[in-house]
């Protein structure tokens, strides 16, 4: 990895994600050299992992097949997957990062002609579904995953299977002596977009999502979707694998909430709207959806969405924060128990499944950042001049939804490209 | 281990011939075994429970668990205050942060407590008899005294509402506490798993004044520690105790159920797999025998 | 209707919610509900509640006086805290049920025959008077709180669970001649008569 | 680079294509069939050695066309990516071996697969030109933003700080736009608790400072032509005098205009003056600048009031905005605490239905607002009575019962009005107006309508950008939020989505980096999204074309305009590259040096074509490059298996498709063809916005040809494929295939 050319006008770009993606070839569109700096063994993050996006309801790898293109065509980007920041020091115009490369066990020469997933029998939990399933020893995360290279699970490493799936390879693609190494690299500028991860739902105890094998979280939900995912497209309950068609949608489940995140995380309101015409778009008229809310927060444009989703008369909508879920032990059915507070109806429904809209929470804990940042209350990086040449892009300055982290992207590229422009008068 | 020292609140219900002084009888077993010291606290009141709030404003309800805390301090000093009954407890502990946090309270309060020729520092820590057995002493401490295991007994670790709310036990949920099970599993016996209403109200105080309403949740209660197959329910808290035992019988002649479940305190489960008698361990305040218990301390 | 309460409605005009904010306990939390109802859903005696407490809190900013503090609702509580720990903005609802409930008594507009208001002022003018509770009056009071025929009814009916009582020796019948007291009776009593004196205080300016 | 075209095609080995395919055979295949001059084999081809072998050749024996004949042009770009020659992909990994068994029955037709997509590779690289730069325009650094707002100062800040001139033509007499009128802003800083002062005077002062900034203030842009690089722009000041300056790009932050409140009478508005709109109220709290609020009747000092939340919005009435303004729950709240701040006496009631306050700053917000003891209602206003002071009767649904309040003063949070311009021609024909009828009849209208045109663009298919839902201005607004269907302008603030003060200040950003880039890139004469990097444009033989304006009209990014002939004029940097106008063109004389009616017409004539009696038909898939072509890469990457008498070419998008590709490949014996693009509608997943569409109602027409060949119409079918389509499209495939079975074979193979 030596040969990674890093100066004082490169730009560092921190998280492959869909902000991280934006604010990369922005930059490098324009000629600038950027350093892309990916945790995951692929780019794309979470989007990758989106059935639809509302409100149009297409495709996330539509978007991100022509992101891709526009990353492989791009001499100016260099994409280090499987790599972390562990430590950013200096201030605009020169900084250097201390960054971990994981082993990959798979070299360039990689085909992805898939030998070294037939040869191995090893499985292990599929974080790309939530561990809803598993994958195998070696595996290409996803079917778009760039780069388009397997990956062998370190927790293989030194077993039978490992050497089998090196001695599948034809190419010698598989070295399994690979090994962690840390580089420092220069950059005058950081766009930071490590974006975010789902509330534990385990901490939301009225829910028992820990307790209740019917009561999933709405990422769950998406991959469910997936014609590759974990139930092979199926919306069907983990219990027992019925069709779930009777479906709840919690809203605010770990927001809004001085228990958990204090913040609204924005996006689960349309989130859960859009899901329900998932539940539509399996069972049709015997869809049966019940959304529990505070406020639907279907802010511009988007109301429309959600007026299209009201006029559903199969889907019903309950201005209530659930008060608790049991389990009904003969059918497996959760309970919800809770108050609409319209005018004072007490209730107990019974659901086949209940999707809990889980809330936004920066991937970044507040106190872990390698460097002198503004971070607020709720861990979203605060823009302030004070962060020098650290700029946020996407959900670590805030709970966003795509289109607002693309903005913001688009927006920290040209902050980034003001210092690295300076640098470059500076030295002429 | 050293001898452990705390400045101890019985309250009303533990005294002598009251109606949960079996309780104090088996903690003071217990802690004979674990060498822990209760220090009462001379002159402690009435702490007036939740229920005083009707004759009782926020002042003279604050100046009651002050009182005890003051008479603590002066008696008991630098000792951490122990409640055994969850609604001690809780009045003392919410007395203690609502002065903490409010100044004015607080002057008020000692204002009031000078009429008794007593002022507060409200500096020590107050505690519910399960935190110093889980906190100071442990469960494999607490496992090491057991001699004769309560094997094949299931129960139901009914925790209730006060002893776990708001407040609770250190890094135990809201919804679904483990730590009885713990004591239980601890104590060899088997606890019952998903017992959903571990957490659920007996009604408390209102047992008193509207009977056939907290007679319904008690019966939930006893129903799904059958559903889960236990031979008794073990409880941290006075008041859960009395409602859910005494109350069998007129349950079952409304509801037409066949009611006839022992519940114990943990205290009294410990005592006997500590290898005490069923009167050290206060197996005699039992309305419902807890036959299996008696088996096992008569061995 | 007591003076109090005359003067209250004064002081107030319309406004319930400032009157609230000022004189009941932890009155100052309610306008922070935003109506979410896990409250609500969550008390155990919940279908009992005429107005469950958000509902409560949305009436007090409504200005319903009257159909708040002359409700039942609030002496449903059982005290349980479950509104407490999941409401998701933190307001200490228990507490300003109680809060709402001494108010009503001490404006003296309660509901008379409200079952636990009566125990509720049983328990607390036993504790008050010995400085401890004395279970054996309390019961026998309790009983008898509606009167000779309906005590003796009740009487006869909780005989069952005395007789049990007495003889596990968590009852004793000798109480009835006095039993548990505090020994600075003079102290406490005039401890909570200050307290109760600064309260009151408090109200009137 | 030298005319004389050399053909060097590489036959890799890798994969299981050695032990599946005759390699002998198809270095033949290629050398004779294909012409290819040099021809060379690889066991990995990919690995650094065999892509030395390739260099070695484009370097020693002048190969100039590549024509690799290994994986997926999706697979491996990095390894195949040589600079100054043109590459051809015959895909015989995900295209051949991975969608066909391996069984020794299948051996013959997989082979005649992977000899095809040699042939077909061959004769692309035949007809393909390596692109250059046209020079049409150079690189201009200069933007020019229209709107002097904080959204449009803000993108003149950023976009001068990163080194480049920005001029800011303001229609009114000063900077600071709708943010000048307000008293604060809403709060942009933890802890979120307080209004914000606005800091727009900072910012004009900033501006003023700046002499990379030039400012004309009550100027408009009268005419814009030309294309990003090289934009004209006509400023005329009001006085008169207009001057052109030239620009690299635009930037459009026109804002909003605030919804007429005197189309809500229900709610008094006119007939009380207190009854006021919160822009209204802004201009109260300036004045009393800190001190007591006096309402506008009787200066009486406000000692209740009541915001009456989404009025005249989030709803189908006529008259009514339909869309939420976003910003609104925020500014109310904002707007309380003007009362409470001053006064905490005073009843400030805000009356909702869905509090919407997204965020982590919103959630504080709110909070912050309860705190302060602004009450929040959940209820629904019916009707504002007039009075003295006016009464608010309304549903609190809370409580579930009519209700009414009388307040001092009564504020309607009406929305946000877009400031977008005109509707362009193809908008008007989906209005029912003479106008429309007219330009359907194809007739030049001058476009009527009561709205002024905001760039006054010189384009042949309107003067402003294209609008989306509601009137905001154009974007794909999910992945894409800056792209417009106007090449080289980019929309930011209230034109393009309802937003508060802060987020249009951000939102301009991203649109002058937008700007920036592609001013950057038109001068290198580079394609924008999507197809960055692009050098080819389209060209036309004049000679041959009828002015039939097809191409003119059909262009879904207005980029080509009409000479006083009639004859296009293509304005390459507006181009997206997309081919649609090449598709459009009934006499074929559109063509990019890289992509034309050859480049695939000659791939489907070199496909060979069995004798009808060896039962061996030929089905031509036209698949898009961006969402169909991907599916059946990922089919392939998962095994599915699909007919071996497909034959699919990559089409950049369906839009460009050819009539001459149907009609040719019928005639040249296809027994079936199956066209894949992108769905189409207003949820278009066209990354060329209205390409699928286009082709669809081409295809449409093919009936005819059809009948005149008299052949079947289930032949040539078209389907909306998205990406995530991996299971359809084999499916599809092989649904033609059985069809082709049913109809029997085409007649026309010779």
């Amino acid at each position: 990895m030596s040969d990674i050319v890093a100066t004082n006008q490169t730009i560092l770009v921190v998280g492959g994600g869909i902000s991280g993606m934006t604010a990369a070839l922005e930059a490098a569109e324009v000629g600038k050299q950027v350093i892309l700096i990916e945790k995951r063994p692929f780019i794309g993050g979470r989007v990758s992992q989106l059935y639809k996006y509302f409100p149009k309801l297409c495709f996330p790898t539509c978007g991100l097949e022509i992101n891709q293109r526009r990353m492989n065509a791009n001499r100016n980007i260099t994409v280090l997957t499987m790599s972390e920041v562990t430590n950013l020091q200096g201030e605009a115009g020169n900084y250097t990062a201390t960054v971990k490369i994981s082993p990959r066990y798979v070299n360039a020469n990689c085909t992805a002609c898939g030998a070294c997933a037939d040869a191995v029998e090893a499985e292990f939990d599929n974080e790309f579904n939530y561990n809803m399933d598993k994958h195998k020893g070696a595996y290409l995360p996803y079917n778009m995953a760039q780069p388009q290279r397997y990956v062998i699970d370190p927790r293989m490493i030194g077993t039978d299977d490992a050497q089998k799936a090196r001695d599948a390879c034809k190419f010698d693609a598989v070295d399994l002596d690979m090994q962690e190494e840390t580089v420092e690299l220069k950059a005058g500028a950081v766009v930071w977009a490590t974006g975010w991860r789902p509330y534990d739902a385990n901490k939301i105890q009225p829910y028992g999502y820990d307790r209740i094998d019917n009561v999933i979280t709405s990422v769950e939900f998406e991959r469910m979707m997936d014609p590759f995912g974990p139930t092979g497209g199926k919306l069907v309950r983990p219990s027992d694998g019925k069709e779930a068609k009777n479906v709840a949608f919690i809203q605010c489940a770990g927001s809004r909430d001085r228990n958990y995140l204090k913040h609204c995380s924005r996006i689960c309101c349309m989130a859960s709207l859009k899901q329900s015409t998932y539940v539509s778009e399996k069972y049709g008229d015997e869809a049966d959806v019940s959304i529990y809310y505070i406020d639907i927060r279907a802010i511009d444009r988007f109301d429309d969405f959600h007026q299209r989703v009201k006029d559903d008369p199969n889907v019903k909508f309950i201005k209530s924060k659930v008060a608790n879920i049991v389990e009904n032990k003969e059918n497996g059915n959760p309970t919800l128990n809770g108050v609409d507070t319209e005018g004072y109806n007490r209730y107990a429904n019974e659901h086949d499944l209940v999707v809990l809209a889980i809330g936004m929470e920066p991937s970044v804990d507040k106190d872990t950042f390698p460097i002198e940042i503004k971070v607020n209350d709720e861990g979203f990086i605060e823009q302030d001049e004070a962060n020098g040449g650290v700029f946020a892009a996407g959900c670590s300055s805030d709970a966003l939804d795509v289109n607002r982290a693309v903005q913001s992207a688009t927006a920290s590229a040209l902050r980034a490209i003001q210092v690295v422009n300076r640098v470059a008068q500076a030295e002429g | 281990m050293a001898t452990k020292e705390y400045s101890f609140y019985p309250g009303c219900s533990s005294q002598e011939g009251a109606s949960s002084s079996n309780y104090l009888k088996s903690v003071n077993t217990m802690c004979e075994v674990l060498d822990i010291k209760l220090n009462t606290i001379p002159d402690w009141n009435c702490c007036s429970a939740s229920i005083g709030y009707c004759g009782g404003g926020e002042l003279p309800r604050l100046a009651l668990s002050a009182r005890n805390i003051a008479l603590s301090e002066q008696h008991n000093a630098g000792q951490d205050i122990v409640a055994t009954c969850a609604a001690c407890w809780l009045a003392t502990k919410e007395t203690q942060e609502r002065l903490e946090m409010d100044g004015d309270l607080m002057a008020e309060t000692n204002q009031a407590l000078s009429e008794a020729g007593l002022t507060l520092k409200n500096e020590n820590k107050i505690r519910h008899m399960v935190e110093v057995l889980i906190e100071d002493l442990g469960y494999d401490e607490l496992g090491k005294h057991v001699t004769k295991p309560l094997e094949g007994i299931k129960i139901a670790g009914y925790v209730g509402c006060q002893t776990n709310r708001p407040f609770g036990i250190e890094g135990e949920s809201f919804e679904n506490p483990k730590y009885l099970d713990k004591f239980i599993e601890t104590m060899g016996a088997e606890p019952v798993e998903k017992y959903d209403k571990k957490v659920s109200c007996c009604g408390g105080a209102l047992a008193f004044s509207e009977p056939e309403k907290s007679q319904a949740l008690i019966k939930d209660i006893i129903e799904a520690a059958y559903d889960g197959g236990a031979d008794m329910i073990v409880t941290p808290c006075p008041v859960c105790q009395m409602n859910v035992e005494v109350y069998q019988d007129k349950i079952n002649a409304k509801y037409g159920t066949k009611f006839s479940i022992p519940v114990t305190y943990y205290s009294t489960l410990m005592s006997v797999a500590y290898g005490k008698s069923g009167k050290e361990a206060g197996l005699d305040g039992q309305i419902i025998p807890a036959k299996k218990l008696e088996d096992i301390a008569g061995k | 209707m007591s003076d109090t309460n005359t003067s209250m409605v004064e002081k107030y005009r319309n406004n319930f919610l400032k009157e609230v904010e000022a004189n009941v306990e932890e009155g100052e939390w309610v306008k922070m509900c935003m109506q979410c109802g896990v409250c609500s859903g969550s008390c155990p005696l919940g279908p009992h509640w005429d107005h469950p407490p958000q509902e409560l809190f949305m009436m007090i900013r409504a200005g319903k006086r009257d159909e708040v503090l002359e409700s039942t609702s609030m002496w449903m509580c059982t005290s349980c805290y479950n509104c407490i720990v999941r409401c998701p903005r933190e307001l200490p609802i228990t507490h300003i049920m109680h809060g709402l409930a001494h108010y009503a008594t001490r404006l003296g507009i309660e509901p008379k025959n409200q079952p636990t208001r009566k125990f509720a002022q049983l328990f607390w003018d036993n504790l008050a008077r010995n400085g401890r509770v004395n279970e054996l009056k309390l019961g026998i009071s309790l009983y008898f709180m509606n009167g000779i025929v309906e005590g003796i009814k009740t009487a006869l009916g909780m005989a069952g669970i005395g007789m049990g009582m007495v003889k596990t020796k968590r009852m004793n019948p000798m109480e009835i001649l006095g039993g548990h007291t505090v020994k600075d009776k003079k102290g406490f009593q005039a401890m909570i008569k200050k307290a109760q004196e600064l309260e009151a205080a408090r109200v009137d300016n | 680079m030298s005319d004389e075209m050399k053909i060097g095609a590489y036959i890799c080995n890798g994969c299981g294509l050695g032990e599946r395919l005759d390699s002998g055979q198809l270095e033949t295949t290629a050398t004779r069939d294909g012409k290819a001059q040099v021809c060379q084999q690889h066991d990995f081809l990919c690995s650094e050695a065999g892509v030395k072998m390739i260099q070695d050749d484009i370097d020693n024996e002048g190969v100039n066309r590549v024509v690799i004949a290994a994986c997926s042009r999706r697979a491996k770009t990095d390894a195949f990516n040589f600079e100054n020659v043109s590459i051809h992909r015959a895909n015989l990994r995900e295209g051949v071996i991975w969608v066909r068994p391996d069984t020794d029955e299948m051996t013959e037709t997989t082979q005649e697969m992977a000899d095809d997509y040699i042939r077909m590779a061959c004769a692309e690289a035949k007809f393909s030109k390596i692109p250059e730069k046209s020079g049409e325009q150079g690189i201009n650094k200069n933007i020019l933003i229209v709107g002097g707002g904080v959204a449009g100062m803000n993108a003149a800040l950023e976009a001068s700080k990163a080194g480049y001139p920005c001029t800011i033509v303001e229609k009114s007499a000063a900077l600071g736009g709708a943010t000048a009128q307000l008293y604060k802003k809403i709060p942009t800083k933890a802890p979120y608790a307080d209004p914000e002062d606005t800091g727009v005077d900072e910012m004009i002062a900033a501006v003023e400072a700046d002499s990379n900034i030039t400012v004309h203030l009550n100027s408009t842009t009268t005419n814009i032509s030309g294309a990003p690089g090289r934009f004209a722009a006509d400023i005329s000041a009001e006085s008169g005098s207009t001057e052109t300056r030239d620009f690299g790009a635009i930037v459009q932050a026109s804002g909003f205009t605030p919804y007429d409140a005197n189309q809500l009478p229900e709610f008094a508005y006119g007939k009380n003056k207190d009854v006021v709109t919160q822009m209204e109220l802004e201009a109260l709290a300036k004045e009393a600048n800190g001190g007591a609020i006096k309402r506008p009747s009787d200066g009486k000092e406000v000692s209740s009031v009541l915001f009456i939340q989404c009025a005249g919005q989030r709803s189908k009435k006529e008259g009514h905005l339909e869309h939420c303004s976003g910003y609104c729950c925020s500014a109310s709240i904002k707007q309380a605490m003007y009362f409470k701040d001053q006064n905490p006496a005073i009843d400030t009631t805000v009356l909702y239905t869905d509090l919407r306050t997204p965020g982590a700053g919103g959630e504080n917000f709110y909070r912050s607002g309860q705190q302060k003891g602004v009450i929040f209602t959940k209820g629904i206003a019916s009707e504002v009575v007039d009075g003295a002071n006016p009464t608010v009767k309304f549903k609190d649904l809370i409580l579930d019962e009519d209700n009414d309040l009388e307040v001092d003063m009564v504020v309607l949070a009406t929305g946000m009005v877009p400031n977008s311009g005109q509707p362009t021609r193809a908008e008007l024909t989906d209005m029912d107006s003479e106008d429309a009828e007219a330009e359907k009849a194809g007739e030049e209208v001058e476009i009527r309508v009561d709205v002024e045109s905001i760039l006054n663009l010189d384009y042949r298919q309107g003067k402003d950008v294209p609008h989306m839902a509601n009137g905001f201005a154009d974007s794909h607004f999910i992945c894409f939020p800056y792209e417009t269907q106007r090449t080289g302008i980019y929309t930011a603030g209230p034109t393009r989505r309802p937003m508060d003060s802060y987020q249009a200040r951000e939102d301009a950003v991203g649109a002058a980096m937008r700007a920036i880039s592609e001013a950057e890139n038109a001068g290198l004469g580079r394609a924008a999204h999507p197809r960055v990097g692009d050098l080819s444009f389209p060209t036309f033989r004049k000679e041959g074309c009828t002015q039939c304006k097809r191409c003119t009209v059909e262009c879904p990014f207005g980029a080509i305009n009409e000479d006083e002939e009639g004859y296009p004029i293509y304005n390459e940097s507006r181009c997206r590259r997309c081919g649609t106008c090449m598709g459009a063109c009934p006499v074929r004389v559109i063509s990019f040096e890289n992509y034309s009616v050859d480049t695939v017409g000659q791939q489907l004539k070199n496909v060979d074509i069995p004798d009808e009696f060896d039962e061996k038909p030929r089905i031509l898939v036209l698949a898009c490059e961006n969402d169909a072509y991907p599916a059946l890469d990922m089919a392939a990457q998962n095994r599915l298996e699909y007919s071996a008498f497909a034959r699919i070419i990559p089409v950049r998008c369906l839009g460009s498709t050819s009539l001459s590709w149907i009609t040719d490949s019928l005639n040249s014996g296809f027994d079936g063809i199956v066209l894949m693009g992108c769905p189409s509608g207003d949820n278009y997943q066209c990354h060329f916005v209205k390409g699928s569409l286009m082709a669809q109602e081409r295809m449409s027409k093919v009936g005819d040809t059809l009948e005149t060949l008299n052949l079947e119409k289930e032949r040539v079918q078209t389907f909306e494929i998205s990406i995530t389509d991996i299971h359809r499209v084999p499916q599809i495939i092989n649904e033609m295939a059985e069809t082709i079975e049913q109809i029997g074979m085409s007649p026309f193979k010779f």
